[in-house]
């Protein structure tokens, strides 16, 4: 089908917005029906130049970020980081309020006694360090994000469920509206729809 | 009994199988070594658990029901959220104070004073130092000063402060039951004054207990002289008749004998129990510790043989301890007098077989009684002018001769045994005294009758039916502390002042005349006796106790300078060489000749026949019934003994919850009386502990739990007197059953004939040391031995102790140094008689609470310092031996390192304190403690919004809420004050001004507290001492507390074969 | 698909849990600090009195000596207070017929004492005494504050064991010579180090005795 | 939409009733013809239509009727006191700290199986992850109020917090107590954080699957926003991994804290250091007894057999028998120690555990903790859900009378013979018991009854995994 009669279709390309639309079109989105294919779609847009772009799909997939040119998660730095931070404060917390702010004798136990306190600085160490991982997917994933322009798209509904969609957004500098179309074509999927952010 | 049964109801339903006394036996004669046990339930391992695990479970359905309505203490403080935990969080509420608006002079706000007075038992005055606080008196201890207390005290002296405060204790007049005033009965007392004046008192009389009170003597013989109609009775449920028949017997006279125990080689007690009933209790305590203080560098100790019929404080303290039946010590006596050469002639060539019938006591052998008779008296000859023989009060009155005979004989007079003036004031048979009295009131001649003191109509024999017989008499007038039963049936109660709130007068064992003086206004308005017959001699004005007391002493013309000696008699307590004077008397020649042949030995036969009647008992619905055992019923030549109780005395102290929850001497035994029954006799009856029975004597009976008691004369049961009261309290209130009930004239203390039905039920008897053996002697928890041992092997007892070294610690040893002081204490086992007045005192000074029968029966009772008493050897004649268990203060103590809030710490001085604000009552402390010392407030124990009880808390301890741990701190209190004294001087405290309250009490010294860091304090001293030890001092626990040794001076002749068969 | 959420929610999502947390720390941290604020601690709030004493008036205008009414703060561990009749050696001559000293009169004629509301009371399970403070060199304003500036008597300080502390850790920081003991205005000299050092030696406070300051059973029994 | 009713594959090879390997265990990891979308239907088919809502309600009933009970004791537990309890001196530890230790072990089975089996790579796990992690939840917060409760003064519990009070008092931490507060905490903390971020993908599946406003908005807000981004799933996957790596080490540390409770204590019995591996054992020992009893039910209600396959049910049998041989070779060895030391408290010890008045208890524990449990020997038990079901029910009670046995019977026979007696538990320990038991199943209930009980997307990794036959 030729482009033309998409066009008289679904009323796309639609050159011009009319004044009465204040939508905005921030990408493309072409459905998969299995991961590979979405893996390999997202192989061929990273070597067709597409950066700005994503994936979508109901589980995980390993090699996806990589094909889309995502760099490495620093989540495992910042855990390290909080968990180091948390040992030492609660050794501190042991040692100050034990030996230093008020030593009292117990039981004819030195004041500093650190074998009886390694077990709480190894629960404060996990625990810190649990806590910053979590806030850490959090504040990347840039989580909560109830409302998000992908949701316009009927089809999304299914990306928790059974399909596998490539995004690429219209602020990639290689973004150009019927290229970009034709080229998501190109790669076989169930459909393509553009998202656009109202 | 009632009352106690319906809380009993829930609990139990099933009884304890008879135990195979047999085989235990078995068992522990095959033991080797010391083998320690605490139970017959436990050594017996039958199914005994198994089958108390079922019979318990129900407790949890009785904390529902009973736990919410319980007849005791905790009633009083029902229990629910502590708010006074909350002042972490809450903001303090505002507290107003109270000035005084004319303050008294010498009166420092929160400083203590201590004044001398004496507290009266049985007569006898004892010294004791009252300590107030802010006016009001919170602690009694012994007079260090006064002859017959030398500082110690007893359980009565300690726990009298609670009867001071007791809400329940009579508080008005009542004219026929109903509230009246003490001007009313003055009024009616004009009246009766009038119409005695004119038939010249006949028809007066006057009823005491025995009186040595020299002014109340002198006021009634001048009523006497008033009224020549009137007479003067005196009657003392636990009397002392037989010592003053005795000594009629052998002198033609009454003299009081005093025996010198520290003077004493060797010591033969017949029946006598003289270091915890007699009223020289305290001295001869001390005394007799004195003569086996091996810790004090002694390298001899006295030898004490003892012949009883069930086992008292005395016997748990004897080397050689023979159980005979009361009746059969007459036998014994005159054996031993025969042996000594005395002109004996027996009807019996050999009243010796006598005394083994082989099923009455199954386990004796003529050999071993003559054995050990033989021993006996060599010793004595061996020790002449050094031994001492002394008969007890239950013994008839030729025991005494005897005993007196026997220490002429052994030229004891004048050495170890010397005789006074009698220090009664009126001494007669009180026995015959009251039987006139009651014959006057049958024969209603007796129209006003003045019952000054005492309970007769409770204590009373029971075939005088004094109770009955005071309904005749027109008017009586009851004077006295509680609203009792005497009360109940008196026309006119008067409310009586307790020794602590009146002035008065007595004389001591030796005659010390003994000031008494008031701590606080009477609380309840009471009237002294002496205040009462003043009143009939003078009305206008009514003189007040001290004017009456004082005026006698002045008229005495004692002193030169009367105001300078009264007041220094009153600064002592009693006055300065007022003492018997000592008297010379005579045997009489024909004293053996003459004495009667009474105490035919026991005849022997036992019969025991199946039970039949024991469904009778199902009428009677006070006890749930339960599965038939094969019950024997037992009668014959059963031998049932009365005895005071250990802690109730005659009665009178029946709504002490002090003394109720104090457990007794052996038995550890408390809220119960008991029928105690030997081994031998639960053996043959198939009865156990629990097992409620009837006890028929001369056609009486009354129903009654036994308590199988190792050590009781075969085939002699004991009943405590005191319980059952029906007028009483709320603590007292159906506790234990009446033994008084069984007790006539004809037999106040031993009778033969007791018949024993099992009604097939059972009783909860509760104790405060349950039912274990102590297991291998290795456990090393209680270490013995003998004089023999320790002089070949001074340290024989280290052998097997050792303390892990120091450096084989992960810590620095030397992280703490305690520099300044370094309290300890020193526990001499030796001397220790387990009478139970540390415990109480400790329970007096740190407001430790009462909290009941049921919590008890729950391992609650709140003990700082624990008496516990282990048996050993065989079951019908075991040693005792005592061991009081305090805090031990271990230097690494495991109860601190597992505190997660810093409740119980260290201090510089090595304390191991207890914060108990900051408690959050995790029992951690308490599981890690190898010693199990510490206490922990389930529920809410202490009623300290109590009104009543206020008064009585010492404000130097903190009063603990539910749900906090406490344990001894050493007298915390005492040692911070001390400190402050000292620091205020800029000086070190010295030895004597600071004694935990436990020392003080301890009337044989056996406790010993100081500072270790003073090389010469007595206690670092006998912390050197080789006996010393300190109890699971393996653990590295590092205790402050330790223990001497218990050492024994058995006699070369050892008594084997005394126990099994 | 529809949003479910309009734009806004995600800022919104967002604050309400960076909100919370927050919330969370800071509540407590209020707790914190009503908890050591006069509103709690009692501190410098007058105490109305049924006879309004004034400290004030009797110690800085008239001079008398705290011991005149409080006997026994050098005896016991209670300073204690006056009796009526002390109030009255003087009142009984000069303001006889004031109202505000009516309820003085009447106690004095009924015998029934006077009520005061405590400004300085410590917990049942907190034992004081003020005999060995005054021995020791610490004077009464140490603790009690300015009282010659007090018309009504209020509390100086929180009395929080945090706050004894302070003191018990380096009493040399507030020693005094023994003539100063009783003197209102003292303050800690600037060279007070050194002569804390030196009243130390005096008051025989040894080294082990500074630590011994510290143990809990210093006041808990 | 209908009911998706799983079906257990019914490939029959040789007559098994489930699909084997050439050994003849089972084989199917998840069922053959399970497609993405299936599974997400079936699974959130009880978020949002829940069927059997009859039998449902009736569980639920029962369970909140404890729960009731439960309030009931605590509160008369608070207005008299412990005293309530059957505990005393020398048993100052009862039931509380039994159920506080029988919980905190059932907690244990969720972090093993998805830390530990997560980072072993064990697939089958995917399954019952969700379920076993949510039980850990619910067992922990079971297991925190015990001591709580147990405190003779709860309402100052906070003394044993680490915070600057007025007091300049911290907690004392050289307590085993205060290190139990810190581990029990860290590991409900984690734990949770562990599942939430397992349930948030799933939250999106309901999300977009609900059809009706509010369930959009709830779920919605649950899962925050989840697109399953690239970007999500990395560092999700990542952060996940990670917890999983610090839950390994904190779910042996947890137990063996609770075994210091009783090991650094002196008293013969506790005092051994085998207490900590022992406990560790003992924990995942009763955690995937628990499980079993929880899931086998369920999964026969609400017909998972297709996910959770009979190999799932084999392997945690056998994860449970090994774990048993564990628990009885600690039982050896203290016998052994007490036997070896030659140390006289700790033989006596031993002597009354085995012939003392609590004998009866300790020959119960070792018949239904150890002996019952051999059965698992046999495959056909360990592949009769039924007869898994009872042993795995007698093994939980072992576990009980194990922590019983370990708390009361030392504490009753300990070193000075006059302090000795026995404790007798009153009806409110038996009704907190219970009550906490109450606790538990209804918040069980609640779970399987809004969240989805599987993980969806974890079971979708298998059926592409199954897809490239890398299953």
């Amino acid at each position: 089908m030729t482009l033309e009669e998409r066009a008289t279709l679904v009323g796309f390309p639609s050159e011009v917005p009319t004044a009465a639309e204040q939508r905005t079109l921030v990408g493309f989105m072409a459905e998969f029906e299995e991961h590979e294919q979405l893996l390999q779609a997202a192989r061929n847009a990273f070597t067709a130049g597409y950066r700005r772009m994503d994936g979508f799909s109901p589980f995980p997939i390993e090699e996806l970020a990589e094909a889309l040119g995502h760099d490495y998660s620093p989540v495992p730095l910042i855990t390290l980081l909080g968990g180091i931070a948390g040992g030492l404060g609660g050794y501190f917390m042991e040692w100050y309020s034990m030996a230093r702010l008020y030593p009292i004798n117990v039981g004819g136990r030195p004041h500093n006694s650190w074998p009886n306190f390694i077990p709480v600085v190894f629960e404060l160490t996990v625990l810190i360090a649990s806590l910053s991982a979590f806030t850490a997917m959090l504040v990347l994933n840039r989580l909560p994000h109830l409302h998000h322009p992908v949701f316009n798209v009927p089809q999304f509904q299914r990306a928790s469920i059974d399909r596998f969609f490539l995004y690429i957004e219209a602020a990639d500098p290689k973004f150009e509206q019927k290229g970009t179309w034709k080229f998501l074509e190109g790669l076989q999927p169930l459909s393509v729809a553009e998202v656009w952010d109202e | 009994m009632k009352e106690a049964a319906q809380v009993e109801q829930v609990k139990h339903t099933k009884p304890a199988p008879a135990l195979d006394l047999a085989a235990i036996r078995a068992r522990l004669n095959g033991e080797r070594g010391q083998h320690y046990w605490r139970s017959l339930e436990e050594i017996a391992e039958t199914k005994e658990f198994q089958e108390m695990l079922h019979r318990e479970f129900p407790a949890g359905a009785s904390e529902w029901w009973d736990g919410l309505s319980r007849r005791n203490f905790l009633k009083m403080a029902a229990a629910t959220l502590a708010l006074s935990g909350l002042t972490a969080c809450t903001k303090q509420p505002t507290r107003e104070i109270y000035p005084y608006v004319k303050q008294p002079a010498g009166l420092v706000l929160g400083e203590p004073l201590y004044y001398a007075s004496s507290m009266l038992l049985g007569g006898f005055a004892t010294g004791v130092l009252a300590k107030s606080r802010e006016g009001h008196p919170i602690k009694v201890d012994g007079n260090p000063e006064h002859p017959s207390s030398l500082g110690g005290s007893s359980v009565w002296m300690q726990t009298s402060i609670l009867d001071l405060y007791d809400p329940d204790r009579s508080q008005t007049v009542t004219h026929w039951g109903e509230i009246s005033t003490w001007a009313l009965f003055l009024s009616d007392l004009n009246d009766l004054l009038l119409e005695q004046a004119a038939r010249k008192g006949a028809g007066l009389r006057f009823l005491t207990e025995t009186v040595t009170s020299p002014t109340l003597a002198a006021q009634l013989h001048d009523l006497l002289k008033r009224f020549p109609g009137a007479t003067w009775h005196q009657y003392d449920p636990i009397t002392r008749d037989n010592v003053r028949e005795g000594a009629r017997l052998a002198f033609g006279e009454f003299v009081e004998t005093r025996y010198r125990f520290d003077k004493a080689a060797v010591i033969l007690a017949l029946d006598a129990d003289f270091l915890y009933t007699h009223p020289e209790r305290l001295r001869f305590t001390r005394h007799f510790a004195d003569g086996r203080r091996v810790a004090a560098g002694k390298k001899e100790m006295n030898r004490l043989y003892l012949v009883e019929s069930t086992p008292s404080v005395t016997g748990t303290m004897a080397e050689h301890r023979l159980p005979l039946a009361s009746s059969e010590i007459e036998t014994f006596a005159w054996e031993v007098v025969r042996a000594m050469g005395g002109p004996v002639r027996m009807a019996n060539e050999q009243p010796l077989s006598k005394l083994q019938t082989k099923d009455g006591s199954p386990w004796i052998r003529k050999e071993a009684v003559a054995q050990w008779l033989a021993a006996l008296v060599r010793d004595l000859k061996q020790h002449e002018g050094a031994s001492i023989v002394i008969a007890g009060e239950w013994q008839p009155p030729v025991v005494h001769a005897l005993a007196h005979w026997l220490n002429q004989a052994l030229g004891n007079a004048g050495k170890t045994v010397d005789y006074l003036e009698p220090t009664e004031a009126h001494p007669i048979n009180q026995l015959q005294s009251l039987r006139e009295l009651v014959q006057d009131m049958e024969s209603e001649t007796v129209d006003t009758l003045f019952i000054l003191g005492g309970n007769p109509v409770y204590t009373a024999p029971a075939d005088l039916q004094f109770g009955q017989h005071l309904a005749k008499v027109k008017r009586s007038i009851h004077l006295g502390l509680a609203q009792d039963e005497t009360a109940g049936s008196s026309t006119w109660h008067i409310p009586q002042t307790h020794y602590l709130e009146s002035w008065g007068d007595a004389r001591s064992f030796d005659g010390t005349v003994s000031l008494m003086q008031p701590l606080i206004a009477p609380l309840y308005g009471g009237k002294s006796a002496y205040e009462l017959l003043g009143a009939m001699v003078q009305q206008q004005p009514i003189r007040g106790d001290y004017e009456i007391v004082r005026d006698f002493w002045r008229g005495q013309n004692f002193w030169p300078d009367f105001e300078i000696s009264w007041r220094q008699a009153l600064h002592d307590g009693f006055i300065q060489g007022s003492g018997a004077p000592p008297k010379q008397v005579k045997l009489k020649a024909d004293l053996l000749e003459s004495l009667p042949r009474g105490g035919e030995p026991a005849s022997g036969g036992i019969t025991v026949e199946p039970a039949v009647g024991s469904q009778s008992a199902k009428q009677e619905t006070a006890f749930p019934q339960v599965s038939p055992r094969s019950f024997k019923v037992l009668s014959g030549d059963i031998e049932v003994n009365f005895r005071p109780d250990p802690n109730l005395w005659d009665g009178r102290f029946a709504n002490n919850g002090w003394l109720q929850e104090c457990p007794k001497p052996v038995s550890k035994l408390c809220w119960d009386n008991a029928i105690l029954i030997s081994p031998a006799l639960a053996q043959s009856g198939n009865l156990t502990t629990g097992d409620v029975v009837e006890l028929s004597l001369g056609g009486r009976s009354l129903r009654g739990p036994v308590w199988v008691m190792p050590g009781q004369a075969p085939n002699a049961v004991t009943l405590h007197l005191g319980y059952g009261r029906s007028r009483v309290g709320r603590v007292g209130a159906g506790v234990g059953f009446d033994a008084y009930a069984l007790r006539t004239s004809a037999a106040l203390w031993f009778e033969r004939g007791g018949k024993i039905v099992p009604t097939g039920q059972t009783h909860l008897l509760v104790t405060t040391q349950a039912h274990h053996q102590l297991g291998s002697p290795d456990r090393e928890v209680y270490r013995s031995g003998t004089l023999n041992q320790y002089l070949a092997n001074s340290s024989f007892v280290k052998s097997s102790v050792e303390i892990p070294n120091m450096d084989e610690t992960l810590y620095y040893p030397d992280e703490y140094q305690y520099a300044g002081y370094k309290w300890g204490m020193s526990i001499d086992l030796t001397t220790c008689i387990g009478c139970n007045a540390c415990l109480v005192a400790c329970e007096a000074e740190n407001n430790i609470p009462v909290v009941g029968k049921d919590q008890v029966h729950r391992n609650r009772e709140m003990f700082w310092i624990r008496v516990d008493t282990y048996f050993k050897g065989p079951l019908d004649n075991p040693e005792f031996d005592h061991m009081p268990v305090p805090c031990m203060q271990c230097e690494h103590a495991p109860c601190e390192l597992v505190c997660p809030v810093e409740a119980t710490v260290h201090d510089s001085e090595g304390l191991n304190l207890q914060v108990y604000q900051r408690c959050v009552g995790t029992r951690f402390c308490s599981n890690n403690c190898p010693y199990k010392v510490r206490r922990f407030n389930f529920l809410r124990y202490s009623p300290y919004d109590k009104p009543w009880r206020e008064p009585m808390y010492n404000p130097e301890v903190t009063v603990r809420w539910r749900g906090v741990m406490e344990k001894c701190t050493y007298c915390i209190q005492r040692i911070s004050a001390a400190r402050i004294t000292a620091e205020k001087e800029n000086r070190r405290i010295r030895e004597s001004e600071l004694r935990t309250a436990c020392q003080q009490a301890c009337p044989a010294e056996a406790i010993v507290f100081g500072d270790l860091n003073d090389p010469d304090s007595k206690v670092a001293r006998l912390k050197a001492h080789p006996l010393d030890y300190s109890m699971l001092g393996q653990l590295n626990t590092r205790p402050r507390t330790t223990y001497l040794a218990k050492l024994q001076n058995p006699g070369p002749q050892t008594d084997q074969g005394l126990g099994g068969a | 698909m529809a949003q479910i959420f309009g734009k806004s929610s995600t800022s919104f999502a967002r604050a309400s849990l960076v909100g919370g947390v927050s919330g969370f720390f800071g509540f407590w941290g209020l707790v914190y600090l009503i908890y050591w604020s006069p509103y709690t601690t009692n501190q410098y709030v007058p105490r109305e009195q049924e006879v309004p004493f004034s400290h004030e008036h009797h110690v800085a205008g008239l001079g008398l000596d705290c011991r005149y009414c409080h006997t026994s703060v050098e005896k016991s561990s209670f300073a204690g207070i006056p009796p009526t009749e002390t109030c009255m050696t003087c009142h009984s001559r000069v303001w006889t017929d004031a109202p505000m000293l009516a309820p003085e009169r009447q106690s004095l004629a009924t015998s029934q004492p006077l009520h005061w509301k405590r400004v300085n009371d410590l917990p049942d399970f907190v034992f004081f005494n003020h005999s060995i403070h005054i021995q020791k060199g610490i004077g009464c304003s140490t603790c009690h504050g300015p009282v010659n500036q007090m018309p009504l008597t209020w509390k100086a300080h929180s009395l929080y064991m945090r706050w004894c502390l302070d003191c018990h850790e380096a009493p040399e920081k507030q020693m005094r010579p023994k003539d100063q003991i009783y003197n209102m205005e003292w303050q800690p000299p600037p060279d007070q180090a050194e002569r804390g050092a030196q009243l130390l030696k005096d008051y025989h406070v040894s080294q082990q005795r500074l630590t011994q300051l510290r143990d809990c059973s210093m006041c808990h029994r | 939409m209908e009911t998706i009713q799983g079906s257990e594959p019914q490939m029959l090879v040789q007559g098994q009733p489930y699909p084997v390997t050439p050994l003849g265990y089972p084989a199917e990891m998840i069922g053959a013809q399970e497609t993405y979308e299936r599974v997400s239907d079936q699974i959130t088919d009880e978020p949002l239509h829940h069927p059997h809502q009859k039998l449902w309600l009736a569980g639920f009933t029962v369970a909140f009727l404890m729960l009731i009970m439960f309030g009931v004791a605590v509160g008369y537990l608070l207005w008299r006191g412990v005293g309530i309890w059957g505990i005393k001196i020398p048993v100052a530890w009862g039931f509380a700290i039994v159920n506080f230790v029988w919980w905190i072990g059932i907690g244990h089975a969720g972090t093993f199986i998805s830390a530990i089996l997560l980072l072993l790579l064990q697939k089958w796990r995917t399954t019952i992850n969700r379920f076993t992690e949510a039980m850990t939840l619910f067992a922990v917060m079971c297991a925190g109020i015990f001591p709580l409760l147990h405190l003779g003064r709860p309402w100052i519990f906070y003394f044993l917090l680490p915070y600057p009070d007025t007091m300049a008092l911290w907690p004392q931490f050289r307590s085993p107590l205060v290190w139990d507060i810190f581990a029990v905490s860290t590991y409900f903390t984690v734990s949770l954080l562990f599942w939430y971020m397992g349930v948030v993908p799933d939250l999106a599946t309901v999300r977009d699957k609900a059809r009706t406003k509010w369930k959009r908005i709830l779920y919605g807000l649950g899962s925050l926003g989840w697109r399953g981004s690239a970007r999500h799933w990395q560092h999700h996957q990542s952060a996940y991994l990670l917890l999983g790596g610090l839950a390994t080490p904190l779910v042996l540390s947890v137990h063996s804290v609770v075994s210091f409770d009783f090991s650094v204590a002196q008293l013969p019995g506790w005092h051994s250091t085998i207490f900590p591996p022992y406990f560790v054992a003992g924990a995942i020992y009763s955690g995937f007894a628990m499980v079993l009893n929880l899931m086998i039910p369920i999964r026969r209600i609400y017909g998972l057999q297709n996910l959770i396959t009979t190999r799932t049910l084999n392997n945690m049998a056998c994860v449970t028998l090994a774990t048993c041989w564990m628990v009885a070779y600690g039982y050896i060895m203290e016998a052994f120690m007490a036997w070896y030391s030659g140390d006289v408290f700790e033989q006596a010890m031993m002597r009354d555990r085995a012939f003392g008045p609590y004998g009866w208890v300790f020959w119960l524990l070792m018949t239904v903790n150890v002996i019952i449990p051999q059965l698992l020997w046999s495959r056909w038990v360990r592949t009769h859900d039924i007869a898994l079901f009872f042993v795995a029910l007698s093994a939980n009670i072992g576990m009980w009378l194990e922590r019983f046995v370990i708390v009361v019977q030392s504490l009753h026979h300990d070193f000075v013979p006059s302090s000795w007696a026995m404790y007798y538990p009153t009806v409110w320990d038996w009704a907190t018991l219970f009550g906490s038991i109450g606790l538990f199943l209804t918040l069980q209930f609640l779970f399987i009854r809004y969240i989805p009980m599987i993980s969806i997307s974890e079971s979708r990794e298998l059926i592409a995994q199954r897809k490239e036959g890398r299953l």
